[in-house]
């Protein structure tokens, strides 16, 4: 917990509530499961109301009661506008160039935000320990007008160059996405339980841009695998409210009562 | 044309040794009761496909049929790894398992092109990712107007395709509907098909005018197993039991563990092992 | 994010002097309203596309604001020929008529590759087909793993779609159902889009999982037109007008007869007059 | 009429009678508008009960009880199985090689089966006359398994060399669609209001197979552009079923009634 009382929070819940203000109410966003998936409720139940959530399932338009395990809960499917095709959410949604935000996650990030969500260690053939792969994450993170990723911050996560690269970021730098052809944005927010990252305008190198409640700077230097910078100016991110811990709270109790095992 | 057959005769005539084969579903309608019994059937040196390989997937690797894996997402959905496709995977147990790893938009895209009867699909994907490096199935086409290049994948062909849906007719038409993910596509990518289903209806009634139906000429067989994508789900019918993708962390994490439940759990039961997962009617 | 606007000001924002614009629909849903609101404010230098052109392209290319037309099969169906197409395209009256000529299967794709946002579209087709010899547009790719040559044709890439469709809710979410044609694939593929919709509801209600509709930021524009699309149809609300489609016949053999018509059922008339066709409700 | 009395007949009748005897059961039609149409619905309301008909406007298995003026006629969509998008009609299941029989007419057919709806006289860019166009026959003639072609004979349409092929058949003769890359037969059958032709198993030249009651061989040489063959052995084409005719008749005054003007 960052302050005690009832109004403290944890890491993470400071991760979902930023990650959820950064989300506008006109926003068409590809959703991932996890933190991404409580922070786009979480903006969609307070600030952002018509916010689109779309998930890679076919679900277009959701309003879950309860966040969803996996990507195709049946929860999904009932408050949605409606439900496509996987073919077609992949053909005329994604790549379609509709979605304006995908959010994506991985066990490993590098400076240039390039995602690994493969293998870790030893190679492709022989990692060391096998992940579950990309799912859609390649072409999320090309496709979608611009990506924010949200990850617990660590220094073996947060890693000079990733393993494998399943998804890109800025490449190898400012101008890789160009010279690959790549018209929109990729990743240009990285949100951890620490702090706020964001590319540099000239070097696109990730750097820090806010800092949350309570966390110090060397805090952050430690649990970074790179040699990270900060921006010349840097906010303070403003703790969550009693609104939005209250809001988030009741999605997980809810969440995790549909959970219970049947009895 | 297809014929009802009870699930024992319906795997044996359309999974067969050596298969290409998918068992699919996105996360909805997976069908577990159909992946069971050809475990029991004891089929060998398959190629499973699927988008999303769950715990269907881990149970058919662990119980060694299993010699290669075609996916592009191969996990427990919100809990994590699946453990017996990687034990398989690093470490050859029960017997070594070769993987063609692709994207979602991949294999969605390689799913529609074998429905469309074309030998490959085009899409703008794999920009800056490192799968095209490790994967020669990846390539690559220049278009004929705007010389820009875009990704291709071979279409899907497939020997046999396994499904659930809600409901099949007299007629052995199938009715899907909720999440659809890629499975009227498999059915249409693969030479023989099997459809487990909650129920035959008479008719199916009232509905939209472009309900999602295969055609019964589309299908080898239907198998009438209610309950019988537990635990995953079928919409309108129960829902998933999160718990269990959650219990199967632990079961899954050891051989033994693993052997023990499949013994009980598959091997000593059949079809009818589902029956108490099933809610009869539109009620979910 | 769709605005609901009167017809006038819809067609106003929407369709533009020399758009390439496509008034859909496939026998069904076909935009009659917004087609005379363009006639009326007498949009110029037109590119019209649609792969059945009927009695509305004849209307508006009989008036005279049309360039070009796209399409895959021009005539009235069941009828005969579309005799303003013919005396624009072979006597230049009242102007000069291009002509960009596909197959159906060509078309149908070039939709669906417009809203999946790529480039060109590859399909199986035109072998042994003179059309090729005369469409440069037709070309082909040589698929990467066999070796095969298919067909290409550019993708869809419209200024604006107009479609009708049965309901919109206040959002300006737009339902169809139906025979649905390439209506959705048409608006996906334009930059900007009007909708007339039969009714406006305050929600879709119960309804199919899968139902067709295209969420509000898809749509620039909604205009309440009940009977909008007569003589065509909206399934649920009222029937084709067969027999107008034969009258159409003799109305526009003749350049004075056709001339007449329009000034009497589209110059001097608006949106309302097509109020009397529409019958509310999903009782067709 | 062929003959007198109750059960006479039209030629378009005896024409519409014989295309839908050549339909089985297990057949999955691609239906097109006109007298195909009505023969497939004859097929279907005869011997074969369980026949699929699909029309390209997206209905699949539809059991239509007038016949539609147009191939999108809501009859059609409110009988079918399902209606599809026009996209998957001609990816899935036209070019999914999932139908075993395409119906083809035409205002011109030469003597290897090609077809011209396209433009007669002139050329491309300038003709004499301006045809509808091709529609979905371009595709169909090379997807389906087999082609059934039904016209009316006459010399101007049954010509040495068709104005323009908008859809293939054997080509220029035997091997041509082989040499195309196309694995299907193509027109296997032309049914006219005269007789029966089939493609010639060494040139692939149409020849007449059956003659219908009452025709001669000189009234369907006049009725041909071409030199015509008949083959050696020429079957008499069996008269009209009271049954067929009834059954044809009714369907054709409910679709004369449902067609009536609005009052």
């Amino acid at each position: 917990m960052s302050t005690s009382g009832k109004n403290a929070w944890t890491p993470t819940e400071m991760m979902t509530v930023v990650a959820s203000r950064v989300l506008k109410n006109t926003d068409v966003c590809f959703v991932g499961i996890g933190a991404p998936s409580a922070a786009c409720n979480l903006a969609r139940l307070t600030h952002a109301p018509d916010i689109t959530l779309i998930y890679e399932s076919g679900t277009l338009a959701t309003k879950p009661n309860v966040l969803p395990l996996s990507i195709g809960d049946g929860e999904l499917c009932e408050t949605a506008l409606t439900t496509v095709s996987v073919p077609e959410m992949f053909r005329y949604w994604l790549q379609g160039g509709r979605i304006t935000v995908g959010f994506l996650g991985g066990a490993q990030i590098d400076k240039f935000a390039n995602l690994n969500t493969t293998a870790i260690g030893g190679t492709y053939d022989k990692p060391k320990v096998r992940l579950p792969g990309g799912g859609g994450a390649p072409e999320i993170a090309t496709s979608t007008h611009e990506v924010f990723i949200t990850m617990a911050q660590g220094k073996r996560s947060f890693v000079e160059k990733v393993d494998f690269v399943t998804s890109l970021g800025h490449g190898s730098g400012k101008g890789s996405r160009e010279k690959l052809g790549v018209t929109t944005k990729g990743p240009t927010r990285v949100i951890t339980d620490l702090c706020v990252l964001e590319p540099d305008a000239e070097t696109s190198e990730l750097m820090v841009t806010a800092i949350h409640p309570g966390v110090t700077r060397e805090q952050i230097v430690d649990a970074t695998g790179w040699a990270l910078k900060f921006a010349s100016k840097v906010a303070d991110t403003a703790p969550p409210t009693a609104q939005e811990l209250a809001v988030l709270r009741d999605l997980h109790a809810r969440t995790k009562a549909a959970n219970q095992p049947r009895t | 044309m297809a014929r009802l057959l009870p699930l024992s005769a319906a795997v044996e005539e359309v999974v067969r040794d050596g298969d290409k084969a998918a068992f699919e579903g996105f996360t909805h309608l997976i069908p577990y009761a159909a992946g069971h019994e050809a475990i029991r059937q004891k089929r060998k040196g398959l190629t499973l496909v699927r988008m999303t390989p769950d715990i269907l997937y881990d149970q058919m690797i662990g119980m060694g049929g299993v010699n290669k894996m075609v996916f592009s997402w191969g996990g427990n959905p919100g809990v994590g790894s699946l453990h017996r496709f990687r034990d398989a995977y690093e470490k050859n147990w029960p017997q070594p398992l070769e993987i063609e790893e692709h994207s979602h938009a991949a294999m969605a895209n390689a799913y529609e092109a074998g429905a469309a009867g074309l030998p490959f699909a085009v899409f703008r994907g794999y920009r800056g990712a490192e799968l095209p490096r490790v994967n020669p199935n990846i390539k690559s086409v220049t278009c004929p107007y705007t010389g820009e290049a875009l990704a291709t994948v071979p279409a899907m062909q497939l020997d046999s395709a396994i499904i659930h849906a809600q409901r099949a007719d007299r007629a052995g038409n199938v009715m899907l509907e909720g999440i659809v993910g890629v499975q009227k596509e498999a059915v249409l990518s693969a030479k023989r098909s099997l459809v487990t289903v909650e129920e035959v209806v008479d008719d199916f009634g009232p509905r939209s005018f472009n309900a999602c139906i295969l055609p019964h000429w589309t299908v080898t067989a239907v198998s009438v197993v209610p309950g019988g994508t537990h635990p995953s789900y079928a919409q309108g019918y129960y829902k998933r039991d999160n718990a269990f993708y959650e219990t199967w962390d632990e079961i899954s994490r050891d051989r033994d563990s693993f052997k023990a439940w499949m013994e009980a759990n598959v091997m000593k039961k059949g079809p009818d092992a589902f029956a108490p997962y099933a809610r009869k009617g539109r009620a979910a």
